[in-house]
Order: structure tokens, then C-alpha cells, then sequence
């Protein structure tokens, strides 16, 4: 990786976390583990790195079976993550 | 890489952000998860795309196992096991960004001898260390709250210094790992350094704090996503690492002040080895939680009923006023708000009346106790103010105690309780009151005018 | 110039025109102040208070015989012949209510000033002793009722139960019907109110009541604030409307006098039966024939079960305020129409002229007139 | 079980054992309830009314031979010997202040419950009859000095000036006390509050009353929310404060009784001397002597210029609500202590322990044997 | 491009967002703009350094002055033409984007015949566009706001349809520019095109509405630096400007709410033709000045000593709780608070009395008019709620008058009246009251109750 | 400019423009002259560009001095700016 690109990643890196601060300002606690749970959903992104990993064609490579098995814990943690929380935030709905 | 790829990466990490945004309120939270679940679906679809045909079997394959497990785990789960399931969830995420970064890293300088370049090599070792330590630590937590782990805070001496020592020892394989790249067993010491101190981070905590845990667990979890970004050079887990990173920090303290816990002594581990909490003030052995002036505004605001309940409190703190406020702006909003008023709350028969009349609260908004207890259980909100005696289930259940068999407003069969009360004083009758300790009650400390002036400020800026 | 003030002498009467506090005023503008023996006294005023203030006290005769002579209620036949001829009186008279002493003014070539007929203009509302003296009644109404009822007045949820709030039903908010209501208010009873003229409706609510609305009929013609024409079409609506209301009420008062004439009947017998048991109905208007028509002038009495109070001087019940609010009305208006060495007769200026009824042996007040004369 | 209700015969008294309201209460249990003739009329609840509730109407001489007999006041001799032998009565009756009423229950073997003598416990607050009827004689106060008074309570800035708000000094803040002062406060009153407890301080604050601190002395136990003992000292510099403040008083309510004792005099003839002309006191402790030295029972006296009411049975000035809640108070206990089929008769259960006087022939009540045995 | 100095760049852009960041708070506001003001000298000290020496002396002469004419401007400039400075300023730093991106494109294409991409081509004819827009639109405003220019709006027909044409034409010369690099004749046009376009957009809007223009000006010079940014490949451009253009637009839709205004009609020009401050519905020939809540608020907060004077609107309205919360309010932060009642004030003696009674406003707090009249002279603030007749100064002065001789309270007298009532409504009496075109008079129109609320609310976020 | 590059200040764009708009959730109206003010300084940060511009050598270039008149004007609106605001600023200060 050259310094450019590490600069540009570095301002995505500190607006990314700035703007992380700033979303969260004021959670009701009914929903601290619903967003605790949604953004654990969304951690799963790492399924995209999994996948690009996983791009390697021969099974005798140990980076294609570890890319496999991340995408697997990956998707777990992506949906049911996503799940889990919907099926949370269906009880909240106004009566 | 393909401009419209990035593109999506783009517009999946702006759904991201709408999506936490909208999580902050209850109203929107659900439609703010499906959006973020849209934006996931975007990322892997766009990357999906770029993959060699040959692969794809193979992804799909994985990603079918994927999703049926946790959709399975997800709807089979029990509503009150929510907290470990996440526990489970974020610990697989985390390893799977060892998973990535180790690919990753045996690809390059394993099979085709690249040479790494330092800043993806930080990359490596950061996303291995944090993403270790996130599994091994959620795999505790999850045990701890599902019970297949003992539940206590296990402790013994020298811990702190071993975690300590570790640390150091991870620092020392991360750089080797750097230096000395050909030689993969730096990395996978780190490795199993990193999953050694998830385990030991979190088995000195008690269970009760573990939804704090978890909450840090899923930041650290964040971290990794973004650090692999850094690995593979990609924007969206840059983005969506970061938001969870510094969401997740956030939302830690948030819940660790909701806890009366400092977010220094979680992050340093083995944090509360007693429960904190008791107010000790009023001598009272009782654990309470306490509920911030904001996050009470918001329980109000996500309300349809709420009823008051008054007590000797009130007229001490010549609250009333600023409660006629409360129920105004309450009432604006479509919240159901009533008075409850028990017959020997304050100190005198009617002081209730008095004080309410005196604040232009309408007569029929007042109800009598033998008319409204049946309904607090189909109450979002109470919101007790200065009441204590008249509220206390102890007069129900515990014939020791002196008020037994005085009639009571059961304010505790209510969804949630929030008791506005400068400390963990007594009432009248000098006793106990239990009903603060509920899992279902909140405490607002303070003197009850100010406190509720400020719930009125906060709630009007909603 | 010398001013005397005579002790009431009518029944039940407890007020005084001048209180030491004003005595000192019109000291301090050059006046001479004399006060017959024990004037006072009923307002908790004794002569002792009157010296140390710097009057002088003095037989009725010799009050009789000041430049001035001033009184709460009108003179009487009696109390005129005792005068000094030509001098000037200040005080209520309802002159078009005596036409005899009327007479006996004019006979004596008496300038008599009469604090009832004070126009309702803003500038002279400090003189406005109907003003004054209808506010205190419009509090003291409440306080006998509340004494005579056997409730409490607030909402009250006690260990025994929980005692209702008593329902008061107010007649007419002029100056006394608003202050019942909100004295009423303010012990913590529900109040509701009729009148004929719509726009108190505001002034009712100002002050936390509710009004009743006699929807869908007009008809009420309004006059310098009064109401001066009201369509039968209107009452029969308004009084169906109260029927239905009066069933539930634990307290009555009715307040309206319409000035000059025979108060209306608001009350009528069928509704005063038709009113719980130990209900109590305060009729303010017993002076001029009431507005129930079974109230008793100057009695409390219990008929179907309702005790019906009729006092008709209800400032006499509150005479330490009443002196002290009358006292300025009625200095207030000395001062605009004379200083120290004589009056201005200014008979051109408004308050002049809408106040003097008789003067150099003439009647000179259109209104009177047009009363007496017709 | 038939319970009966006698026609009270107390002087000035006009409370009613039970209303229709708490008859039909008590027939939905499964008692019978008879009703003397006209025992409610003074109430407002007409034979008709009970009737209509269920009750059946009967003699004195019937409704004496019930299973119960309630009463508001404590019996006579007289009445106890038309009891039938044996039954069990509920009213007030300070046993302790009518040693031969007690002998005569002892000798007819009736099992006597005192309302007065009800534990003081939380879960007994619903058999409160002492809080109830306080707490409407603290309202009753001040709506009797209200309408003795000759001015208004409120702070009035009107054209025809200023009136200065009433002052009113409250003596006691037990449940009547703590009521007068909320009254006193709605209508508009400044009022002063002094008391020995001094946790009162609080109370009296959270209702807008100024409390008298006493400074710098301590000497006050308080037992069972009683004050037991004051010191000599501290009640020396509590009258030098009072002394200060009763000069200004327009109204001075006094509301201290000491269960068992004469009342304590808190305000002495010389206080009276210092007050203005025109005030009022309200004395509520009469019936024990008063906290007015020269206060007298049932009368309404003015003494150096001012009035001192001296009513001993104030609830019975509120007869409608004063009954609602005593019938309230005294059902409550029955169906504690009985049910349709005869009493429970658990003599270590605190409340019959502390209620029942005599039973089966003996005095059994502590705390009347410690005085009547003196 | 050096690391450090692009490291320093990104340090300059944090400070920008904690700067704005603590701008939303009166207590932190300075500081923020201090941190900001740090961010932006950072920004400029890292550029500085790149540059060649021998630039360097005229950089620094311009920078010198700049500044000098900045820092006379902005401190001799009066506190009540703040706004038409920032109006100013804004233009500047509009014009300042056109220039930068002219000379890039000179350099670029006409000295130096590079041939310039698509992307840089886009970014720079929309720097221009916008940053003309700003320049002439600032001008504008600030010639309105300072009496330079007819602060009337100004209409003529077919506005509307001009100002398309000339967008349209603005679109084909930037598309002709993009594409004819070579010729700069098309940027040129396109300049004056834009510059020609600012005139005309806020030409048509009258005086009062000019603090959303400019906000929205704000906002679009924050875009223009931000596709300056894009012309030269820089973050910190990029950064700031986004900020500015996001938070400007965020602000101006805030203030056109408390306007009432909808941020379309801004956003297409021309909105508000008749300045509106002026009350009609009471019939009244009086001009009055308006005064919004926030305004208000800050008037009470600097005031040291204020007088409410009650009138039968406050009864109305039933305002007097509010009202006590207001002088709670002020009290605490030491502003003598007392209110002057007049003997004849509402319907009925001691009508005021009354319900300030029952608002538990203390009696000590009220003051006759005999005891208060002279002290008007030496108050800051009169509030006058809801009363009319009993503080008109006719009654002093016009003989003709039916009020004339009735004694009133010299609330005129004051430093600042403020008048809450809900229009030009006369009172009881039915006269005009020609106070309130006093020129220390300022109305605060609308429900007394309603905007009590709001002003309390103000209050409490100073 | 590179496509990879453009994506990355869109990246850039689009996460400062989101957090403009997050950042001002809640101005009290009385905050809204001076926010403006502020943030109107901070949209001097032309003057970067305009330095950058100015670093042409020869003043017969139309681009130097084009460049200089643009930190002339980015000057003013950057030091006038943030005065101005720190003088309206300083009113807040409490007594
Ligand atoms: N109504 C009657 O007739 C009567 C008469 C005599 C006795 N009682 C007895 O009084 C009791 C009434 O019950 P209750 O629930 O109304 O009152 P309570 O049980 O006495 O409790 C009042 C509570 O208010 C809190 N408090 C005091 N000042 C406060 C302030 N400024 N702000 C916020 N909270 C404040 C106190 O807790 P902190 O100190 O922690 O703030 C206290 O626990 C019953 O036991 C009843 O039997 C009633
Ligand atoms: N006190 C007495 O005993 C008595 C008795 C009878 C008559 N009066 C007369 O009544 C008058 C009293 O003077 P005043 O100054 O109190 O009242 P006023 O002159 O009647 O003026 C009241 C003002 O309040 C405004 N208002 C009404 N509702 C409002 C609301 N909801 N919010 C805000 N403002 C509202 C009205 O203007 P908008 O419509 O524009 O809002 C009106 O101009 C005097 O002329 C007096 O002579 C007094
Ligand atoms: N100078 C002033 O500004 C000033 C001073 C005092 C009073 N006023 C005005 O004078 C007017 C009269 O006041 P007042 O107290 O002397 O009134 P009042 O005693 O003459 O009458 C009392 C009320 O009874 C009402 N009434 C009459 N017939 C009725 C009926 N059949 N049913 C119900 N209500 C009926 C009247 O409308 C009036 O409101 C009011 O408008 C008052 O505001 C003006
Ligand atoms: N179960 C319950 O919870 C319950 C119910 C009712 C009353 N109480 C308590 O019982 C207590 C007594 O109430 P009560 O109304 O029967 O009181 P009371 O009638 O016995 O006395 C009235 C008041 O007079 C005061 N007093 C006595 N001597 C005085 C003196 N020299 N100067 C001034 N004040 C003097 C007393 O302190 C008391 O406050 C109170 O504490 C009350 O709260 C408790």
C-alpha cells in the first residue's frame, strides 16, 4: 500500500469513526441491545474480505479453506445478526 | 478494481450509517436494521461479482452453510438468551477477520513470496490480535450468560500482571511478525497469545456485567472489520469497521454510566468484581439501576401511556408545576398520561389534590388507586415521583413488615418504572423498598423538581 | 373645607365611609376631617384610631353641620333635615330608588353626589364603588356558601375514600360573579357559569371556569357593558340549558342585578326542587327582589331542602376591606371634584355630570329624571 | 349478622353512622343493616335513601336489640341500658373519659370497639376515623374564620387600592393543621405555622406555609409520630416567638390536641389582648379544654375585640362528607374484625387488640385500664 | 505530496469538525471556533511550506493583506451589522473559489496546454458556477442588509423564467467549457453567467428574509471550496467544504422553520415577496418591530433587572405558570425579576392576583403601580404579557382619548419593551396603543402562552 | 485524476457531508448568526487552493495573479470570519 492511499484510507478511517461517535448520541436503553446487536450484524462486513480471500482457485491452498471458513463465520455472524435484531425490534412496535 | 464495485461499496457504507442513525430511535430502529441488512446485501453482491467463476460455487456454498446456521440460531433462540446470541454472532466475526488476515498474509508471503509492505503488515497483526481476542472473549461471554460457563467472576491472584505480560508479549510477535515475514510462527504465536487473552480478559467478570462485555466486544469486533480493511485495501470495511469501532465504544459507555461502572475499569478487564452499584447512601442493601435524565426522556418520549405516580416527594420538592408541564408535553405527543393517587400518599388526606389542583392539573386526569391498579400492567411507563411507602410490594408480600396489608398501587407491574428520589432514602414507615431493585425499574437520582426540569428540556428537544 | 362623615345607621350595615388611612390623606391635601362617635367601630376603626390619624370626633349634629358630609349608604329623610343647607353629600343614593329624599335634598338646596351613578369610564375607575363593592360580595358569596354546605370543597382522595369535588353554579360574571368563580377556583371546586353576554365567556375561562354555552341562538344586545335587551328565545334556551345543570349543583350563586330594575328571576321554585338535599343556593341579588324566587331578603332559610342565603349587603360582612375600598372610591372622586378651598363645579366634565343628582334645589341628573319624572 | 345504626343524640351533632353508600357495601358482604328513623336526615340521607340502599328502618328500641350497633359518638348510660346483653358496638367513645359508660358495658357485657383507640398503623389507615374527621375539621377551620373575618384572604390589587393579604397563624400541623394551612393557602392567605415536632417543618413547607423555627433548642420526644415530652425551655421560647407573631395575626387557628390530656393553652388571654381588632381565632380544642384560654365551648365569643369560635364538633359541620368517610372508617373495621357470620375474635391481632375496651364483662383496652385505674 | 503534510491536513479537518461540533452549544461556542480557527492556520502553515521559496514574499503580502482588511472590517464593524458582514466575508470567499479555479485551468490549459480530464474539467466549471453565484448573490445581500442596495424586494416580470434561461445556459456553457478546453471564452462566459445569476436570485427578496439567504450563500461557498478541492486533488478542501456545504444547508432549513418559511422557495429564489413584519390583521396603522423568540431570549439574558407586566391576555392565555417558570429562570442567573400590576389590569379586581397566586408566584414579587412606576426608567427589560390599556400612553397624552386620566404604568419608560400578545388586537377600551411603535418597543406576536414556552426553552439552552 | 482516486474523495465527500449534516442537529436559535459566521470562515479554506495557485513564478502569468487576488480575498474571509465570530462569541459569556 503506498502513503496516498493510506492518507485517503486514514481520512475515510476518521470520518467513519467521527461519524460512529456522533450516530450513537443518544440511545434509549430499550435499545442498547438491539444496536449493539445490529451493529454486531453489520461487523460481519468482514464476509467481503472473506470472499475476496476465498478467491483462490486450488483447494491445496490454505488461504482459499481459511477464506472459506470465514465467509461461513462471517455469513453466521451476518445473518443471524441481522435476524436476531429484526426479530428484537418487531416488539417495540406501537400498539 | 471496477469503478461501479466502489460505487456500491459506497452506497452500502452510506446504508450503514442511515442505519445506525435510525437505530437511535424506536420508532425507525427496525426499519434502520433492514436498511443496514440492504447495504450488507449491496457489499456482497458487489463483491461477489469481481470473484473468479470458478469460486463462486465454493462461495456460495459456504455462504448457504453460513446462513442456514444463523438464521437457524436466530429464530430458534429464546428472546431472553438475545445477549448471548449476540456474544456468539460477534465472536464468529471476529474470527473470521483472523481468518481473512491469515489468508491473506499465507497467500502473499507463504505461497507467492510477496514481500508485505509495513502498513499491510500492521494491518495483518492488529486484525489477527483484535479479531483473536474478540472471539475468544465473546465465546466466554456467550458461555458465561447461557450458563456452560460458570457465571461468576472467577478470579485469582496475578492476574493483572499476566494480562500485562502477554500484552507485551503480543506486542513483541506482532513486530517480529513484521520483521520477519517468511517466518509464519510469529503469527501464529500471536494468534494463540491474542485468543489466551480474550479468555482471560473476560473470565474475571461477573455475569451481570456482561452486557457491558459484549457491547466492547462487538467495538473491538468493528475494529477488526476495519483494520482487515486495511489489510485488503477496502473501503467499505474501512467505513462499516469504523461506525461499529466508535459506535460500539459509545454505546459501551452509554451503558456502562446506565450501570454506574467507568468505561476505564471494563477496558482494563476484571472491572466490578463486587457490583457497584448499591447506593449506599440510605444504608440500603438494595442494587438499583440508575437511568440518566436523557435516556429517561426518551423512554417517556417512546411511550403510549404513562401514569404518575405521586408521593411526600413531590410536595417536598414542589414538583407539581414542572409535572403539569411534563404531562402537557406528554399529552401533545398522543401519551396517554395519568395520575395515580394513592389515599395516604404525602403526609396529609388529599395532599395530593391540593398540590395538584394548585398546579391546574385537570381533575379527571387524577385516578383513584382502586381504579387504576389493574391497569398498570398495561402501562409502558410509571414514572414514580417522591412516592415510596405506597409503592412498596412489601405491603403485599412480606407480613414482617409494618406496612403489610396496607393497600398499595402495584406500580411495578408496569412495563418499566422510573423512580425520581434524591437517594436511596426511606419513606414514612422507615422500611425497605424492594420494588428499586426490580429488574423493570430505573432510578432517577435527585431532588425531583430539578431532575423533572430537566426531563422537560430534554424531552422537548426530542 | 370641612368634611364630616356620619355613622350608618341602616340595619345590618357594618361599613364606614372614611377609614383612618384616607382621613389621612384628605389631611394631607388640606381638608378638615370630622367623625361621629363610634362611626367606625363595626370596621374594627375606634375613635382612638380616628384622633391619632387627625380628625375630630363629633356628635351627629355637629357632622351634620360640615361643608361636606359623607356616607356609605344614601341619607334618609331624617338625616337630611338634620343638614346644613347648601352643603355637598357624598355617598350611594339610588336616588331613582327615593324619590322622597330627593325632595328633601332639593328642599335643602343640598349638592348631593351619588357614588352609584359614578360613570363607568376608565378614568374613573378608581372611583368605582359599585366595582369595589361587587368584588368583595362576589368573594364573600363563596365563603357563605361554603360555610353553610355541608361539603368540602376540593377533590379529596383519602384512606377513607374519595370525597368529590362540590359543583358550584354561578349566575352572571360582572365584577362579583368573576370574583366568586375565581374564589371558588381557588377552594377547589368545579365552576361552571351562565351569562347573557357571550364575550364573558373568555373572562369565565380566564379564570378556569367553564362556561355554558347557549349555542345556536343569538339575541342579546350589549350597551356600555351591560346587557341591555336579551330575547325570550335566548332565555328559554339558557334556561333549559341550566336546568339541566342545576340538578347536579352543590352550590348556586347568582349574581345579576341589572341596575334600575328589578333583578331577574333566575331560580325559579321548580328548580330549586329539583336540586339535591342539602344543597345551598347564595343569592346576591335579595336587594332588588332576587333572582330566586323564593330567597328571603336578610335570611337564611331551608326550603326543599336547599338553605337559601339572602343576604343582600354583603360588603357589610367583609367591612374591613369594604370601608378601606369604599374610603378611596369615595376620596378619589372629592379630590377630582373639589381641593381644599371649594369645588370646581365643573358641570361640563363627564364625572361631574353623571354623579350629581341634585343641586341648588334642582334635579339635575337625566337619569334620575327620566325615572322619577315618569 | 344485623348490624344496626342508632339516631346520634349528641348536642349540635349531625353525622350518621353509615350513608346508603356504605349500607349497600355492607349488605353486598351479607350483613342486614338497620336504620334508625331520621338518623341520616342531618346528613342529607333521608329513610328513603337507606331504603332504597337495602337497609330496613327501625325504632331505637329495635335497632338496639341488633348484633352490632353503630354509633359516630360515644353512648350514654342510657342508651347502653337499651343494649341488648351480650352484641358488640362500634362508635368513638374515649373510653377513658367515661368511667360509668364503661361500667355498664362491662355489667351488660358488651364488647365495645372505639374508633379513637384504632392502632395508628399503615394498614389500619383505612379505619382511620380520628384522620378523617381531623382532616375535614382542618378545612372546617378555616371556612369558619374565612366567613368570621371581616376582610378577604387574598393579596386584591385593585383601582380602589391594595388589599394586603390575611395572615394566618396555624398552631399544630397534625392531619387537621396540615389540612387548614392547604385551605388557608388556596384562598389566597399568608400562612405561619408553629409546632413542637419539628419534622412538621418539612410537611408544613411542602403545602406554602412559613414553619416558626424554634432555634437553639432541642427538647422535644416524639413517640409513635406523638410528641410525648417538650421542654420547659423549648416551650418558653415557642410562646416568645409566637408572642412576636400573633400581634400581626388576622387569623389565628389552634389545633393541638394531646390524645388523653387537656389540651395544651397556647394561646393565653394576654396573646388575645395583643391581637388586632377584628381578628378571629379558631379554636379547635374545645372539647378538651382549648388551646384559647378564654375560648369557650360551642360559642362564638368576641373578647377584647376579637372573635374567638370555639365549636367543639366540627366534623359535624361537614355532615355529608364527615359521614361518607366515617361510614367508610367504621365498615372497614367491622368487616375486619367479622364477617357475615359473627366475629373473628383474634384478641393478638393488633388492631382488635388495640380497639376492644371491654369484652365479656371486662375492661380489656391497656391503655384505659392505666388511666381509669389510676 | 509530503505524508507530513498531508497528516497535518487531516489534523486540520478534525479541528474543523470539533469546531463545528462545539459550536451547537453557547458554553463551548468560542472555543470551538478557536479550534477551528487552529485547524485553519494548521492547513494554511502546511501549504505555505510547499510552496517555493521564491512565491513565498507575495503569498505573504497578500496574506498580510487580507488580513489587515479582515480584522479592520471585523472590528470596527457595529454588533448590529453582523450579518451583512458575514454576508461580505462569504462573497470573498466565493470570488476567492472562481479565482483559484480560473488560474488552475489557466495554468493548466492555456500556459501550459495540458490537457485537462473529464473530472477536473467538471470540478472546476462547477467551482466557478457556484463560486460566482455566491460572490454577486453576497453582494447582494450585504448591499440590502446595509442599506446600499433597496432592501425592498424587488420583482419584475418574467424573473422566473430568466433565471432558467440563464441556468440553462449555464449548463451548455460548462458543458462547452469541459469540452472546448482550449477556448477559455466558454469559462468566461459561464463566470458571468453565474455572477449574473447571484444578482438575480436574491435581488427579488426582501430585507427581512436575507439571514436564510445567506446561510444558503454560506452553504454554497462551503461547495465551492469543496469542488475546489476536487479541481486540486485536496482532501482538506475536500473536507472542509463538504462540512460547510452540509451544515449550512442543515442551518438554513433550521432557520427557515423559525421563519416559517419552506426551504424550496428559498432554494428557487424569489420567496417572501412582501416583507411581512408588519401585522395587518388588527387593522392597525402603527409600524411595529418584530422580534423572534431567540431574540427575546437574549434580551432577558443580558438584561440585569426585568418587569413583567400582566394584562388580561396573560389570563387568556392562561400563561401565568410559564411565566413563573421564566422568572424562576431568570432569578437564578441573578436578573431582578418583579411584576407591576396595574389596579385595573384583566376583567375583574385582582384578576392578576389571582392567577399568579395560583402559579405560586410569591406575593413579595408583586409590586404596585404607585411603588413601581418610577423604576421603570432604570429597567432593562419590560415584558409586557398580554396587556394593553393599562400601559398605553395615551392615557397620558391624548386628551381625546376615552382612556384618557386613567392612571398606567410607564412601562414605556424602559430601556426594552417587549410585547407578547397575539396581533395588532386592541384591548378592552378599544383604542390604539401607540407604544408598540415605540422605538425601544419590539413585538413578540403569537399566543403568550405558546411563546413563553418557547422563549423559556431558548432560555435554558443560553 | 484517477478514477480509484475520485472514488476515494467521494468517500471523503460523502462521509464529511453526512457528518455536516449530524453535527448540526441542534443549534439554539441564538447560535445561528455566529454558526454561520464560523462556518463561513471555514470555507476560506480556498486560501490552501489559492496559495497553491499563487505558486506560479512569473507575474506575467494571468494564473499568479489570479491566485494572489484569491488569497487576498480567501484572507479576509478567513481572518474577518473568524473574528467576527469570536466577537459575537464573547457577548455569550456569562456575567
Ligand atoms: N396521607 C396521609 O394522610 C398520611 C398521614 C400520615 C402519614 N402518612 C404516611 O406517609 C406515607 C406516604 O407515602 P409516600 O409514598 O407519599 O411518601 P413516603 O413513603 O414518605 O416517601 C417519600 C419519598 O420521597 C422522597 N423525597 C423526599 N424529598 C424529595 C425531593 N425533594 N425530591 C424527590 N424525592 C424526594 C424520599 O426519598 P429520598 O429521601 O431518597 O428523596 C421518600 O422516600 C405513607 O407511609 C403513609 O402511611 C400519610
Ligand atoms: N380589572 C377590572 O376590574 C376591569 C373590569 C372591567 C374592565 N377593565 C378594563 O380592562 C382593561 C384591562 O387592561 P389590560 O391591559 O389588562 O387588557 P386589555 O387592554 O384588554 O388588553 C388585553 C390584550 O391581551 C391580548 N391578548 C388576548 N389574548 C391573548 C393571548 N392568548 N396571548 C397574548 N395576548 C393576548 C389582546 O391583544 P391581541 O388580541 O392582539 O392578542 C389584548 O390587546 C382596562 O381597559 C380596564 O379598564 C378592567
Ligand atoms: N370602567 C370599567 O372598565 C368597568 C368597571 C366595572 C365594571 N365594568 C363592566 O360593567 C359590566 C357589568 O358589571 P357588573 O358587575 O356591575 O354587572 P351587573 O351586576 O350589572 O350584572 C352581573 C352579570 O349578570 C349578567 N346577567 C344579566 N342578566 C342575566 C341572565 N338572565 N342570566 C345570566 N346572567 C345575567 C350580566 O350580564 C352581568 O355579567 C361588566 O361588563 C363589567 O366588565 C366596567
Ligand atoms: N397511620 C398513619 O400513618 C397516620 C395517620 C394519621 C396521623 N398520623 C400521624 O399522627 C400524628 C398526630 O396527628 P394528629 O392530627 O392526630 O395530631 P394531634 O391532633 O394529636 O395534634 C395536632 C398537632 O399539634 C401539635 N402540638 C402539640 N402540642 C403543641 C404545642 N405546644 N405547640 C404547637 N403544636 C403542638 C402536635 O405536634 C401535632 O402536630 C402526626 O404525626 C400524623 O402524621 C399517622
Amino acid at each position: 500500500m503506498n502513503l496516498e492511499a493510506l492518507i485517503l484510507l486514514l481520512y475515510v478511517l476518521v470520518l467513519g469513526s467521527y461519524l460512529g461517535f456522533e450516530l450513537i448520541a443518544k440511545v434509549p436503553p430499550t435499545l442498547h441491545t438491539p444496536l449493539m446487536s445490529g451493529s454486531n450484524a453489520i461487523s460481519g462486513i468482514t464476509i467481503v474480505g472473506a470472499i475476496l480471500a476465498s478467491n483462490e482457485l486450488g483447494y491445496t491452498h490454505v488461504s482459499k479453506w481459511l477464506g472459506m471458513l470465514a465467509i461461513i463465520l462471517a455469513t453466521i455472524n451476518v445473518v443471524g445478526g441481522y435476524a436476531v435484531t429484526d426479530r428484537m425490534l418487531k416488539m417495540f412496535k406501537k400498539k | 478494481m471496477n469503478i461501479y464495485i466502489q460505487f456500491a461499496y459506497l452506497i452500502a457504507s452510506v446504508l450503514f450509517i442511515i442505519g445506525i442513525k435510525k437505530m437511535n430511535k424506536t420508532s425507525e430502529a427496525r426499519t434502520g436494521n433492514q436498511l443496514s441488512a440492504v447495504g450488507m446485501l449491496i457489499a456482497i453482491l458487489a463483491t461477489v461479482v469481481q470473484v473468479e467463476v470458478l469460486s463462486l460455487i465454493d462461495i456460495f456454498i459456504c455462504i448457504i452453510i453460513g446462513s442456514a446456521i444463523g438464521l437457524y440460531v436466530a429464530y430458534k433462540v429464546e428472546m431472553t438468551q438475545m445477549p448471548e446470541m449476540v456474544a456468539l454472532f460477534n465472536g464468529f466475526g471476529g474470527l473470521a477477520s483472523v481468518a481473512v488476515s491469515i489468508s491473506d498474509y499465507w497467500l502473499k508471503s507463504q505461497e507467492n513470496n510477496f514481500d508485505i509492505d509495513i502498513i499491510t503488515g500492521v494491518s495483518i497483526v492488529l486484525s489477527i490480535f483484535i479479531g483473536g481476542i474478540t472471539f475468544t472473549g465473546s465465546m466466554i461471554a456467550w458461555g458465561k450468560l447461557s450458563g456452560k460457563v460458570n457465571g461468576n467472576a472467577i478470579i485469582f491472584g496475578g492476574q493483572h500482571p499476566l494480562n500485562l505480560l502477554l500484552f507485551v508479549a503480543s506486542i513483541v510477535a506482532s513486530v517480529l511478525a513484521v520483521m520477519y515475514q517468511a517466518d509464519p510462527i510469529y503469527l501464529l504465536i500471536l494468534t494463540a497469545l491474542s485468543l489466551l487473552l480474550g479468555v482471560l480478559t473476560v473470565i474475571p467478570i461477573g455475569g451481570a456485567d456482561m452486557p457491558v462485555v459484549i457491547s466492547l466486544l462487538n467495538s473491538y469486533s468493528g475494529m477488526a472489520a476495519c483494520t482487515t480493511g486495511f489489510v485488503l485495501n477496502n473501503n467499505v470495511l474501512i467505513v462499516a469497521g469504523a461506525l461499529v469501532g466508535a459506535s460500539g465504544i459509545i454505546l459501551t459507555n452509554i451503558m456502562c454510566k446506565a450501570m454506574n461502572r467507568s468505561l476505564v475499569s471494563v477496558l482494563l478487564g476484571g472491572f466490578g468484581t463486587t457490583s457497584s452499584s448499591a447506593a449506599v447512601e440510605g444504608g440500603s442493601e438494595i442494587v438499583v439501576k440508575e437511568v440518566g435524565v436523557e435516556e429517561a426522556a426518551m423512554l417517556f418520549d417512546s411511550a403510549s401511556s404513562v401514569i404518575v405516580v405521586p408521593g411526600y416527594g413531590m410536595a417536598v420538592a414542589q414538583a407539581q408545576h414542572v409535572i403539569r408541564e411534563l404531562s402537557e408535553l406528554c399529552e401533545k405527543r398522543n401519551i396517554d398520561f395519568r395520575f395515580a393517587i394513592h389515599p395516604v400518599a404525602g403526609r396529609m388526606p388529599g395532599h395530593m389534590n391540593v398540590l395538584l389542583a394548585e398546579a391546574n392539573v385537570p381533575y379527571d386526569k387524577l385516578v383513584e388507586m382502586d381504579d387504576i391498579n389493574d391497569e398498570f400492567s398495561n402501562t409502558d411507563v410509571v414514572f414514580i415521583v417522591g412516592a415510596n411507602d405506597v409503592v412498596n410490594p412489601a405491603a403485599r408480600t412480606n407480613p414482617q413488615s409494618p406496612i403489610f396489608g396496607m393497600p398499595i398501587l402495584n406500580a411495578d407491574k408496569a412495563r418499566t418504572v422510573i423512580v425520581s428520589k434524591r437517594s436511596m432514602g426511606k419513606g414514612y414507615a422507615g422500611v425497605e423498598n424492594e420494588l428499586f431493585g426490580y429488574p423493570n425499574c430505573l432510578m432517577l437520582f435527585g431532588d425531583a423538581k430539578q431532575t423533572i426540569t430537566k426531563l422537560v428540556g430534554e424531552m422537548k428537544e426530542m | 373645607m370641612k368634611i364630616g362623615v356620619l355613622k350608618e345607621t341602616k340595619l345590618l350595615e357594618t361599613r364606614v365611609a372614611l377609614t383612618p388611612d384616607t382621613v389621612k390623606q384628605l389631611l394631607k391635601k388640606g381638608f378638615e376631617v370630622a367623625i361621629e362617635t363610634e362611626a367606625g367601630l363595626q370596621s374594627s376603626f375606634s375613635d382612638q384610631d380616628y384622633v391619632a390619624a387627625g380628625a375630630s370626633i363629633g356628635s351627629k349634629t355637629e357632622i351634620s353641620q360640615s361643608d361636606v358630609v359623607l356616607k356609605v349608604n344614601s341619607f334618609t329623610e331624617e338625616e337630611v333635615g338634620q343638614l346644613k343647607e347648601g352643603i355637598v353629600t357624598i355617598s350611594f343614593l339610588y336616588a331613582y330608588t327615593i324619590p322622597a329624599v330627593v325632595d328633601a335634598l332639593k328642599a335643602k338646596k343640598i349638592a348631593a353626589f351619588s357614588m352609584d351613578a359614578v360613570p363607568r369610564i376608565s378614568r374613573a375607575q378608581k372611583m368605582d364603588a359599585l366595582s369595589s363593592q361587587a368584588n368583595l360580595a362576589g368573594y364573600k358569596t363563596v365563603i357563605l356558601g361554603a360555610n353553610a354546605l355541608g361539603k368540602i370543597f376540593p377533590l379529596m382522595m383519602t384512606a377513607a375514600g374519595t370525597i368529590t369535588p362540590t359543583k358550584v353554579l354561578i349566575f352572571g360574571a360582572g365584577v362579583a360573579g368573576l370574583q366568586a368563580i375565581a374564589t371558588a377556583k381557588r377552594l377547589g371546586a368545579v365552576v361552571e357559569v351562565t351569562d347573557v353576554r357571550p364575550e364573558t365567556k373568555e373572562q369565565v375561562e380566564s379564570l378556569g371556569g367553564r362556561f355554558l354555552m347557549v349555542e345556536g341562538v343569538e339575541g342579546v344586545k350589549i350597551e356600555g357593558g351591560y346587557a341591555k335587551e336579551v330575547s325570550a328565545e335566548f332565555l328559554q334556551k339558557q334556561k333549559e340549558l341550566v336546568e339541566s345543570k342545576i340538578k347536579d349543583a352543590d352550590l348556586v350563586i347568582t349574581t345579576a342585578l341589572v341596575i334600575g330594575k328589578k333583578a331577574p328571576v333566575l331560580v325559579s321554585e321548580d328548580m330549586v326542587k329539583s336540586m339535591k338535599k342539602g344543597s345551598v343556593i347564595v343569592d346576591m341579588a335579595t336587594e332588588s327582589g332576587g333572582n330566586c324566587s323564593i330567597s328571603e331578603k336578610d335570611k337564611t332559610v331551608v326550603k326543599h331542602g336547599v338553605t337559601i342565603i339572602g343576604d343582600s349587603n354583603l360588603p357589610a360582612l367583609l367591612p374591613i376591606n369594604a370601608s378601606q375600598l369604599y374610603g378611596t372610591n369615595i376620596i378619589t372622586l372629592l379630590m377630582h371634584l373639589a381641593d381644599k378651598d371649594g369645588f370646581k363645579w365643573d358641570m361640563e366634565e363627564e364625572i361631574t355630570k353623571g354623579s350629581l343628582i341634585t343641586h341648588n334645589g334642582e334635579l339635575v341628573h337625566e337619569f334620575t329624571k327620566s325615572i322619577l319624572n315618569k
